[in-house]
Parts: C-alpha cells; structure tokens; sequence
C-alpha cells in the first residue's frame, strides 16, 4: 500500500507508538538498537517530506478521516518539514553515536526507560511540527516537555535534580500560558485549527482579548523557547544533562517553541491585524537584541564548557528572534536558515563535548587544557563547528550570518546599529570559541586524561560527519536555503 | 438559587486558594488542594461539565493528594518560614491579574448563546454525533473519535510520566534509609479498615460502569482508571504496599500502561492498514456507525487501562521508596 | 591544459601537496620534503603555464557553485591576481630550498605540520588571487588566516601563544566586524560582487557613505596593515623565518594589499573613487602610516621587528599608490608588490640565516659579521637598497612608478611621502650596512660561518632576483597596463 | 446587569485571581513542594477559565438522550479539552514529585536557597 498520504501521521506515531514496546527491550543494547532504528525511520521519513517539499508539495492530513476544523489537521509546509529534519535527524545522530557515552551516564536497568523517554521526546516535538491545531499543539508540547525532564534528570550529577525541576517549573508555566492564549483565542473565534482561526480572528469586533491572547502565547512560547530574559532554565539543564541528551535538546527543542511561536504570530495575528507587525517586532526584537548581547558576554566568561555553550545557544535564539521580528521575507529565511545551521554547529559542538567526556570527568573549561594532544581529531571537528558558530566563511554559520546582515541592512535608519550589534556578538562569539580553541591545543595539560587516546569510533565518526555537514552546508546550502526561503515565504503569504 | 451558590463556591474557592499559601504546614496544604479540587469539581458540574467534574474529583481530588502524600512521607511535611523579598513579584502578578480582569470585559458574557464558542464548532459536534456515532454523550464522541488524536497524545504524556517516575525514581535510594514494606497506619483500626472495605468493591464496579457506559453517561476511560486506581490505592493504604502489589504485581502495571497505550495506537494503526487514516474508524467494520462505537469502546479501553495502571504504578513508586530514618 | 581547468589545479595542487605531506611524514623526512618541492615546483608549473593566455588577454574563469542567490564561489584570472599568483607560487620554491635548510639546522619540532599548514596557506593565497568576486575573496582569506596560525604559534611557549592571540585576534576581529559588512554592504546596494573593470558601485552609493565603505575595506582587511589595525604583523614575527619570509613579507601581506588593490579597481572603480571627495583620506592615512612605521622601525632593536615595522611601512606604499588612483601610480602599486617581495625576502632569509648560523638576533650584534657571512650580507645589502629604493635595485623601479602617478595627481601627500621615507629608511638600513661591514666584531664572539648551504642558495637567488628585476620589469609592466587598456583610452 | 451576567464575569474575576496565586505561590515561595501546588493552583484556574466559556443560557450537560434532541446543549469541546489538560496536570505533578523526592535525598532539603547553598 502506498504510505505517503500517511507520512505526517507516521512521523509523529512511529516513535511515540515504538516508545512503550522499547520499555520492554530488557536486554543490554537491545533498547538502543530498537531506539537507534526507529529515529533513523523517523528521520528518513521526515527527509522524505522534506524532499517532496522542495519540489512544491504541501502535505495535509486528516487525522480520524475528519475533516477540519471539526477533526485535527496535520499540516507539513516547508518551515515545519525544516523542523522536522533538524528534530529528527539531532535525535538520529545523538542516539548513533551515543551508545558509549550513554551506557557510562545511565544505569542499564533504566536504560529502556530512558530510550522510550527519548522516542517520546522525538515525537512530542515531531508532533508539535506537523500539527495544524492549537490545542494538539499543546498536547504534544506537554509530551516533548514531560520526556525532555525525564531526559534531563537522568544527568549524573545530583545537580540535575534542581536543574530539571527549574525546567519543569518554567515549563509548565510557559505551556499554560500558552493554553490560556488559545483558550482566550478559542473563546472569540470558536475553533482550534489555526487556519481556521486565521480565517476566523479578523472578524472579532472585540479585540482585548485577542490581544491579552497575544501575549499569554508570546510569553509562553517565549519562555518554552528560552529567549532572554526567560531563558534561565536553560543553561543548567543543558550543563547538567547527560552529554547525549544536549546534544539532542540543544539541537532542536527550544527551536520547535520558536517554530510555534513564529507560527502563530504570523498565521494568526499578523494576517489579520495592521498592527501586529509592529508589535510583534517592536516586543520581540529588543529582546532579541540584548539576548544576543548579553548572553554572548556572560558566555565569554563562563567557566564550564557546557555552560559556555548552553549561555551561547541563548544569544543563538537571540538571532532567530530578531530575524523574524524584522517581519521581511528575508529576515524570515534567515530565520529558518539559522534554525537549521545553529542546529547543526550546536549539534557538532555538544557531540564534540561527549567525545571529551569520554575521557574527562571534569568539563570545566580549564581542565580541558591540552585535550588536543590526545584527543586530535574531536579537538579539530570541535573547532570546525565552533568555526561555524562564529560564521566564519565557508561554514554553515556564516549562510544565515549573511543573510541576517543583509536583511538587517533593509531595517531603516537603525540598520546600521542592529548591524553593529550583531557584528559585536559575533566577535564575542569569536572570543569564547577561541578560548576554548586555544584551551585545548595550546594550553599545558592540568588533568591528565582518564584513559589516553581518543573517543570511540563510533562517537568520533558522527561527529566528524556533523563537522562536516558545517562545511558541506556552508558551501552548497541551496538544500537547506530552498526550504528556509519557500518557509518564508509562506509565512509572509500570510502577513500579506 | 443555583447562582448563589455557585456564586458561594467560587469564593470559598479564592479563600481556599489563598489558605494554601499561607499555610506552612505542607500537610495542610496538600488537603487543602484536596478540598480546592473538590470544589472545582462541583463548580464544573454547575457548569454542565459533568465528565470534567467527575475527572477533576477523581484525579484532582484523589490521586494528586495521594501522590502529594507520598512525596510528602519521603520529604517533610514543614516550609520553612522565610521573610519574602520579592515585592516585585507581587507588583508583577498585580498588573497581570489587572490586565486579565481587564480583558475580560470584552469576553462574551456567561452562558451567552451568541458567544463564537457556541456558533462555530459545538454546533456540528451536537448535530452529527448521534448521526456518525448513534449515542448521546458528545464529549464521549469528540473525546474518542472527533478529537481522537488529542487523546492518544493524552494517553502518552501519562506514559511518558509513569515512565518518567520509574525513572527517575529508580536509582538507588541513599544509604541510611530503610524500608518497611509492611507500613500501613490503617491495618489496625477498625473503622477505616470497615469501611474501606465496603468500599473497594463499589469503587471497583463504579469504574467498570463508567469505563463501558461512557457513551451514555459522564465518564469514559480516563475517570474509570482513575477511579480503580483509586479503589487499589485504598486497598495499598488498608492492608499495606506489599498486599496490594501481591494483588496486582508491577509487572501486571506496566502491562497494563504499555497494553493500553499500544491498543490505542494499535486500533489507529489498523486503521490504516485497512485504507482510512490514522484514527479513522469508520473503515474497521462495514457500518460506519457501528465501526465508529467499535473504534471508541476499543480506544476507551487502551485509555482506562493506560491510565489505571500508570497511576498504580506512580503511586508504587513512590510508596516503595524508603523513608529517611 | 586549458587555462580554465588550470584555476582549479592551482587551487588543487597545494591542497594535495597538504595531503601528500602529511602522508609522506610518517614515513620519512626526506619524502616529505621531496613532496613539498615537488608540489612547489608543480604549482609555479601551473600558474606561470596561464601566462600566455593572460597576455593574450583572456581573462579565464571558472565558477565552483552557488552559495546564495547571487553570491557565488568563482574565480576569474586577471592581471593583478595573475601577477600575485606568479610572485607567490614563484617564491615557494625558493622558500622551500630555505625551509628545509632552516628547519633542519634549527631542528624545530613538528615540522609535517609546518609544511602542511605552508601548502594550506599557498592554497588560500592562490584563491585569493584568482578570487572572482569578493565573496571567494573573502572565504580565502579567512582560511589564509587560520591557515598560517599553527604557523604563528609554532614554537608553542606561553609568549608565542601570546603573540599568535594576538594575530589571530586582529585579524579575525577585523575581517568579521569590519570587512563582511562591508561585503554585504556591498552586495546590498550592487547586488553583486563580482570584480569588474571599472568597479561595480557607481550609482548605487554617494556621498559619503563612498568613504565609510572605503574604511570598512581598508581597515576591515587587516593583512595590509594599515595602521591602526598593524599590530599583528610584530606579532607574528615569533613565528620561525621561514615563515616570516614567504608569508609576512610575501603571501599574507600581499594578499592584504593585493585585495584593497582589487577592490579599487574592481569594486569602486579608479575614475569613480578619483571623482569622490569622501574617499581622500586613503592617501593621507596611507602617508602617516608609511612614515609612522618607519620611525617606529628607527628605534628597533630587534632584526625582525624592524623588517616588520620596515613591511608595514612598504605595504602602505602599495595602499597609497592604489589610492593615488592614476594608471601609473596603480601600474606602481603592482610592481612594488614584487619589489618589495624580492627584497623583503631576502632580508628575512638573511636575517634567518643569521640566526641559523650565529643564532643572533639582535641588531648591535651584527658588527663585522660581514667579514664571518660575506654572501649573507652581500645579500642582505642588496635587499635594503632596494627597500630603500637605489638603483639597479628592483625597489628604484616601482618608487619611480609610483612618483610618477603621484605627479600625473599633483598628490603632493604622496610625493613628500616618498621622499621623505626614502631618507627615513636610509637611515635605518645604512647604519646596518656599514656595521655589518665595517665595523669591528667584538672580542670573543662566536667562532661561525655561513648558514647551512640550502639557506644561502636561497638567499642569493633572490638577492639575484632583486637586481635582475630591474632591468627586466617589461613584461610585468606589460600585464598590469591590460588594467588601463580599457579605462583610459 | 443581571445575577448571570455579574456571575459571568465573576468566573473570570475568580480565574484571574486563582490563576495569579498561583503564579505566586510557584514564584515567590522557596519550598519546592509548595510550588508544585501552586502549579496545579494556576493550572486548576485554566480549567475554569474553559469551563466557563463552555456554558449556555438555559442549557444542560451534552448528552443526548433519547427525545431530548431539541434541548439546548452546552458546549461539549472546552470539556473534552479540559479532561485532557487534567490529565496533563497531574502527569506533570508526578513527575515533579519524583523530582523533589529525589532532592530531598540528594540534599536533605526541599528549600531551594538551601539547594542553591549546598552546590
């Protein structure tokens, strides 16, 4: 039978269906390889989409055969089939070569535990991609945030424990208001499917509560999404997770709240209200901006090599914010595009960190010195991807770098200061990937290695490949590029 | 008389919510939740939302107090007093309420028959249920079928928080801590013991009825589970942890949990299989009404087994967990 | 072979003498050398074979891919790029001769990557100077960057590691904050950045913003140490000689000048900056950095910061000639960029062999080592009249270039400039000279004698190249007048 | 303004207020325990808010029984929405307890400065 009608509905129910059967999986290894395959599934069925994608398909889907906005609609267009590859391809790799670094953080008898957790992660936040409901949103948003606490918690150090338990907290805050906001929204446009409430919202005479909605659904999302100043959950819980887990939330979990709340505003609000573009910009794009400033500063100083990077995924967030609030096709494309090549660079970077767990207990910047003697080849694709963080040319950063200056150029008579700052943190970023460059080729070795040689071969060649990929993609990003701009595309055929 | 009241119910609902954070004994808090929960629920049911009622007193009022029971025997039951220094919370939370209140000025008035809520989609739903599904409780229909998606997801974050609970709560308890699988403060007294009982067999048949009689009355799977969750914790506090568990073994639990959920992915699954979409039960049997009554008695089924036995196992968890000597 | 396939083999050839040497260095020295030569000579094979085509006036090109709608990875062959590639791939092969003599008589320690970084950085220089457009000059020039890094902090100790912060630092710092923007400035307002002949900006900027983007290319390219962004080239003088000689007098500088050459001609146009008011201050920025570096370079004690303060000096030379903006001055800029690299050269090589052989590094030391390292210092003559500018040296050429495009400006900034930094750098390498050879060695100095032998062919060849390019300039001249063929008729 | 009418708004005044609690109670207070009750506080009040919008004028529980099919019907799908929400919340109130527990055996407390001191 023919399963394409059926891929937006088997991305999501393929891991969450897989995840109760993993629990089963006793055996050691058995729970990996189960988890292992079906992420790889998940991901070749999101590269599926996304290909078609490029060609012009869209994808819709009518869950229970019922149509919306009476049943719950799937909906695949060019941004959510770009986060959908970044959600599952992080999911993929970091279970790929994860195994080792795995086993050493997580006892084996709660290991199936712990892969079911994963895969309820992977389509918590695959769910919340393809759906074309607010309230589904919602729900999936609840299943991406209980799996990613349990994730979490299972950080070996006890510093986890308050870490998760911030994250729950600011989580469920972020979430509910969020359900307010589409209560709110629900109250005065009667339905849930966001192209219906597209359609419908414009015709609300009484506005005060679509704006009260506005910002429940702004701030929710914007704490989920971790954007300064609500980001403050997030540097603990990605310091003290297990290695594996950051490489797979930084990659892509605040990135979906992003892809929800960019969503939202420009499906529903933006279309409908002259003013809401300025709003929205004049709201978001200062916190943007002093994202980008000052968690690029406090990265500069950070001790933990975890912590240094968590605090840089915060000024990261900062230019996707800003992109987007510029309300342009081209600030958007750069939006998406960024999504997609921080992903990748963050991805590399994290993986690149489990590599020198391995043989590093203390991840403390410092105690990393002289790493690169012994560890060559993780020190060099940790340097390629930090390369690509900065946006040197010739790496994948340095697409999305480009094409967020020169959106930024077309910014009226501030362009040149939004320019400036965006130049200024990414000299900040500069200098923290440099410290942590010259840590380790340059400095004299403090610790010795708990084992000399390098990481496993497994670890080692997953991140080699990702290294590569921010190379790859930053020489023939035509790939990514199409879908960031046809995502933009479609976001401003809604602002119009 | 009924606005009275509800009006009466609404207050005592702010001043319990106001008692429970001035309170510093956590024990108190947690009943006063109880009894917070209680009275949403009977708001709710002044509100025409009997299924929510029944939910939020089984779930509200009687699981959330027993888990929070739990974790408060294996924590402490004393808040520290400390002098808040955050005024600025308190101005935040001020200007925020005020801006709700505000807003809420625009809303439609209650109960208002013209409200959008009451033109777009309930309509439909109210029309074609007993047309697609041929039996009276809506909420059933858009619960299992219309919105039948929403709830599998629902049924996995219940996965994903018993799993999560197994988890998290099963390294290791530190040194020093002992267990003792026969606590049980009720075993022997009289009146708990006497009643209790009574009561376990009613409990038990209450949650069958509901679990198969959803579609025509309050209730459906999540109120059943709860409901039998709450009959076999009953019996965990009358006759201790380890007679409950002989009873029904943990493995029986996550059994249950895993059965349940994949039931409900199961029946999705065949739908598809069998050419309609995930979900779409209409093309299980050759009558559609009556594939459509398969489909919801199927996935109610996954849902009252997946949160019954998530719950137990929850509550297991904690309850098997060593108090701190 | 046709020109087109042969941009990519010159960009191909370093990158798989990189490889080849990093294979050949696990199994023996003497391969890995071979390699590096053998890689230096196939190179220089490459680039000069294009040459005919170049005279013929073809412009060949080729274009690898598309990075973003309109900006695209090519490279294009022309006169200034063909010029610098020719010069660059040329001096390898000397400087490998050097190389390898110097790095074995010092025994330095890691030595595979020091040949594998040098071919990576010649893979960057020769992009560079086929860069089609300024996005590929830019990619270039950062892997330039990084490339000759591990060659900077060579040597690892805590000062080197200093001293390569440094370098590096400025450079990235500059290029990122200052020259990208510029780029995509550039590409905003022309949407494009291929160089054309003739410059692509005219109508698309006025006023003064022609200045600012001026400023954020010359300052933004950091290579060409322009003061104030000259710090790093100091800096990068703990790097070992050889590397001093081929990349900070040659390959790294010159990629720096050669580009904000480039970019006037290219990109702003030489009639269209000549015409625009706000971009007079190059010349005048140019002139203070000339003389101030050459007064810094009075005070220097040390042999190689005062070559380096004397190559800040001498690059501003190009920057002012370009910015003369007269076909003559710009024929100048060109052939300074050669004349200088011959003798600049030189006088790195000679100061290596110095070091090599006497492990001297100061200048008060060099009294009459003359007498102990007669061809060093024949060379090292030769090299410092021709910073100086004296006839029969390659240095009296170009400075006679550039002052007549200063008269065909009536600049007179630029003319007292000249003047005025001839006698300044006379004063600097005269009293050298003289001690070297006349004065007295001190009493019981060491016993030594010339540089191992690699070292001084190395040297005299280009001491020889330095002499012989005053009387045959021609057909350079010849090149880079292709420039103006089209401009000025 | 009628009794209904001032009750309408009463709800939400009521929601409003729950809903700030217990936003308050999850920042102001330091015990851990105490804001997770204040989380399911500001959560109850969500619940509120949809059920109250659910209600008609004159209108009973959605269940069409046999010979009732011209009444007049509350809205059934804030209900549905809500039993799902419930659900959530005391999903996400089990895994914050096991949290806690785990706290308290790792750190011997539940106050969060004392956490904050202890690390």
């Amino acid at each position: 039978m023919d399963l394409t009608p059926h891929l937006p509905a088997l991305q999501v129910i393929v891991p969450m269906l897989s995840a109760p059967l993993i629990v089963l999986l006793k055996p050691r290894g058995l729970a990996w390889a189960g988890a292992t395959a079906v992420a790889l599934l998940s991901f070749a069925v999101a590269l599926n989409m996304a290909i078609a994608i490029s060609d012009g398909a869209h994808y819709r889907y009518d869950m229970g055969g019922w149509a919306a906005p009476y049943g719950i609609e799937l909906s695949v267009g060019a941004f959510s089939s770009l986060i959908l590859l970044i959600v599952t391809g992080a999911a993929a790799t970091a279970l790929l070569a994860g195994r080792a670094s795995i086993d050493s953080q997580i006892e084996p008898d709660r290991q199936p535990m712990f892969y079911a957790a994963w895969l309820l992660a992977l389509a918590g936040l695959a769910g919340i991609a393809v759906s074309a409901d607010a309230f589904n949103i919602f729900v999936f948003m609840e299943i991406s945030s209980l799996a990613s606490y349990v994730l979490i918690a299972g950080g070996p150090n006890r510093r986890a424990l308050p870490a998760v338990f911030k994250y729950l907290v600011m989580g469920t805050i972020g979430a509910t208001f969020y359900l307010i906001g589409v209560g709110l929204v629900y109250m005065m446009t009667g339905t849930l499917n966001l192209a219906d409430m597209e359609a419908r919202v414009g015709a609300v005479d009484d506005i005060n509560p679509i704006l009260v909605a506005a910002g429940f659904i702004t701030i929710g999302l914007a704490l989920k999404a971790a954007v300064f100043p609500l980001h403050v959950w997030l540097p603990n819980a990605y310091t003290h997770s297990p290695h594996m887990v950051t490489v797979f939330l930084a990659a892509c979990a605040t990135k979906v709240a992003i892809y929800v709340l960019i969503r939202f505003d420009f499906f529903v609000f933006q279309s409908n209200f002259d003013w809401h573009g300025s709003h929205f910009s004049s709201f978001l794009m200062p916190l943007g901006l002093l994202g980008i400033l000052v968690a690029s500063a406090v990265a500069m100083f950070e001790g933990h090599i975890k912590r240094l990077l968590a605090m840089s995924s915060v000024a990261q967030i900062g230019y996707i914010i800003l992109g987007a609030s510029f309300v342009t096709q081209d600030g958007l494309t750069a939006s998406a595009a960024h999504l997609f090549n921080h992903a990748l660079a963050k991805g590399g970077l994290f993986l690149a960190i489990a590599a020198l767990a391995c043989h590093y207990d203390d991840l403390r910047l410092d105690r990393l010195a002289g790493a690169a003697r012994s560890m060559p080849w993780t020190s060099a694709a940790l340097a390629i991807c930090g390369f690509s963080l900065v946006g040197v040319p010739g790496t994948a950063g340095f697409i999305s770098k480009w094409l967020l200056i020169d959106a930024a150029l077309d910014q009226g008579p501030f362009a040149w200061l939004l320019v400036l700052i965006i130049l200024a943190s990414s000299l900040m970023a500069l200098a923290y990937v440099w410290r942590i460059v010259e840590t380790l080729y340059k400095k004299p070795a403090v610790v010795q290695p708990s084992s000399a040689g390098e990481a496993p071969l497994e670890l080692l060649l997953i991140t080699w490949l990702i290294a590569l990929a921010n190379i790859g993609f930053g020489l023939f990003p035509q790939f990514p590029l199409n879908l960031a701009s046809a995502a933009a595309e479609l976001l401003m055929g809604h602002a119009l | 008389m009924i606005i009275v009241f509800a009006l009466f119910l609404l207050t005592l609902l702010v001043i319990t919510a106001l008692a429970i954070v001035q309170t510093t004994n956590l024990f108190v808090a947690v009943m006063l939740t109880s009894i917070f929960s209680l009275l949403m629920a009977s708001n709710f049911f002044i509100l025409d939302a009997a299924d929510v009622a029944l939910t939020e007193a089984a779930v509200g009022a009687g699981i959330t107090t027993v888990i929070f029971l739990a974790a408060l025997m294996l924590t402490t039951e004393h808040e520290k007093p400390h002098l808040s220094r955050r005024k600025l919370n308190t101005v935040v939370i001020t200007i925020l309420a005020s801006l709700i209140i505000y807003a809420t000025f625009d809303k439609p008035r209650l109960g208002d028959p013209d409200a959008p809520v009451h033109q777009h989609l309930a309509p439909w739903y109210l029309e074609k249920t007993p047309e697609y599904m041929d039996f009276p409780n809506v909420v059933t229909a858009i619960l299992g079928s219309f919105r039948g998606y929403d709830t599998l997801g629902e049924v996995f974050v219940v996965f994903a928080a018993c799993i999560g609970v197994l988890f998290i709560l099963g390294v290791k308890p530190p040194e020093g801590s002992t267990y003792n699988p026969y606590r049980s403060g009720l075993k022997h007294h009289l009146i708990p013991q006497v009643v209790g009982r009574l009561l376990i067999p009613f409990l038990v048949l209450f949650g069958l009825y509901v679990q198969f009689h959803g579609e025509y009355s309050p209730g459906g799977g999540f109120q059943a589970g709860a409901l039998i969750a709450s009959a076999i914790i009953l019996y965990a506090l009358l006759e201790g942890e380890a007679a409950a568990l002989r009873a029904v073994p943990r493995s029986v639990l996550l059994g249950l949990v895993i059965g349940g959920a994949t039931l409900y992915g199961g029946v999705g699954v065949v739908c598809i299989l069998m050419g309609g979409n995930f979900l779409e039960y209409t093309v299980l049997l050759d009558n559609p009404v009556a594939a459509q009554q398969t489909g919801i008695i199927l996935i109610e089924a996954g849902v009252g087994m997946a949160v019954c036995g998530a719950l137990l196992s929850i509550f297991h968890a904690f309850a098997a967990r060593p108090m701190r000597v | 072979m046709s020109a087109d396939n042969a941009i990519v083999l010159a960009l191909c050839v370093p990158l798989a003498t990189a490889a080849g040497i990093q294979v050949a260095g696990r199994i023996s020295d003497n391969l890995r050398e071979a390699v590096t030569l053998v890689g230096a000579v196939t190179l220089a094979w490459v680039v000069w074979g294009m040459l005919p085509a170049l005279f013929a006036g073809e412009r060949p090109a080729v274009m690898l891919g598309e990075l973003l709608p309109g900006v695209a990875l090519a490279f294009e062959v022309e006169p200034l790029g063909m010029l610098f590639a020719a010069l660059a791939s040329g001096l390898w092969i000397i400087n490998s001769v050097y190389s390898i003599g110097y790095m074995r008589a010092n025994q330095e320690r890691k030595q595979t990557r020091f040949y594998t970084c040098f071919a990576l950085a010649l893979a960057a220089t020769m992009g560079i100077a086929f860069s089609g457009n300024l996005i590929t000059l830019f990619l270039c020039y950062e892997i330039l960057t990084l490339s000759t890094y591990p060659l900077v902090s060579h040597k690892g100790d805590e000062h080197t590691v200093r001293s390569a912060r440094v370098y590096l630092g400025i450079l990235l710092c500059t290029s990122i904050g200052l020259f990208l923007p510029a780029i995509i400035w550039t590409y905003h307002v022309a949407g494009t950045g291929d160089f054309t002949l003739g410059g692509i900006l005219e109508g698309h900027i006025d006023g003064a913003d022609i200045g600012l983007l001026l400023a954020l290319f010359v300052f933004g390219v950091g290579k060409a140490a322009v003061m104030p962004v000259h710090r790093w080239l100091p800096s990068a003088m703990v790097a070992p000689t050889p590397v001093s000689a081929l990349l900070h007098a040659v390959a790294v500088v010159k990629a720096g000048v050669f580009s904000i050459a480039k970019i006037i001609v290219y990109v702003f146009g030489v009639d269209f900056l000549f015409a625009a008011p706000s971009a007079n201050w190059l010349v005048f920025i140019a002139a203070f950095t000339i003389l101030a570096a050459s007064l810094v370079a009075l005070r220097q004690q040390n042999i190689k910061r005062l070559l380096a303060y004397s190559t800040v000096a001498q690059l501003s030379y190009v920057v002012m000639a370009a910015a003369v903006l007269k076909p003559l001055a710009e024929i100048g800029a060109a052939i300074h960029m050669v004349a200088h690299a011959f003798g600049k050269i030189t006088l790195f090589f000679a100061a290596g062999a110095i070091y090599t052989a006497a492990k001297k590094t100061e200048i008060h030391q060099l009294r009459g080592i003359g007498k102990r390292m007669p061809w060093t210092m024949a060379a090292f003559t030769i090299g410092a009249l021709s910073m100086i500018g004296v006839p029969p040296t390659a240095g009296f050429v170009s400075k006679w270039y550039i002052l007549a495009g200063a008269f065909q400006a009536d600049n007179l900034v630029a003319i007292f400039t000249i003047i005025a930094s001839t006698v300044l750098n006379a004063m600097y390498f005269l009293p050298i000279i003289f001690m070297a050879w006349f004065a007295k060695e001190p009493s019981g100095s060491k016993d030594h004698g010339e540089a191992p032998l690699l070292v001084v062919l190395a040297l005299c060849l280009t001491a020889t190249l330095t002499l012989g390019f005053f009387f045959f300039n021609g057909p350079v001249i010849e090149l880079e007048a292709q420039l103006f063929q089209g401009a000025t008729q | 303004m009628n009794l209904l009418e001032l009750l309408g708004y009463f709800n939400y005044w009521v929601f409003a207020i729950v809903l700030m609690v217990g936003l308050y109670t999850v920042i102001a207070k330091i015990n851990l325990v105490k804001k997770l009750i204040g989380l399911s506080i500001f959560q109850s009040a969500v619940f509120l808010m949809y059920i109250t919008m659910d209600k008609v004028e004159g209108g009973t529980a959605p269940i069409i029984l046999k010979g009732m099919e011209g009444n007049v019907f509350s809205n059934p799908l804030p209900q549905v929405l809500i039993l799902t929400a419930i659900v959530v919340g005391v999903s996400t109130l089990a895994l914050g307890l096991a949290i806690v527990v785990r706290i308290y055996e790792s750190y011997g407390t539940i106050e969060e400065d004392e956490i904050l001191d202890a690390d």
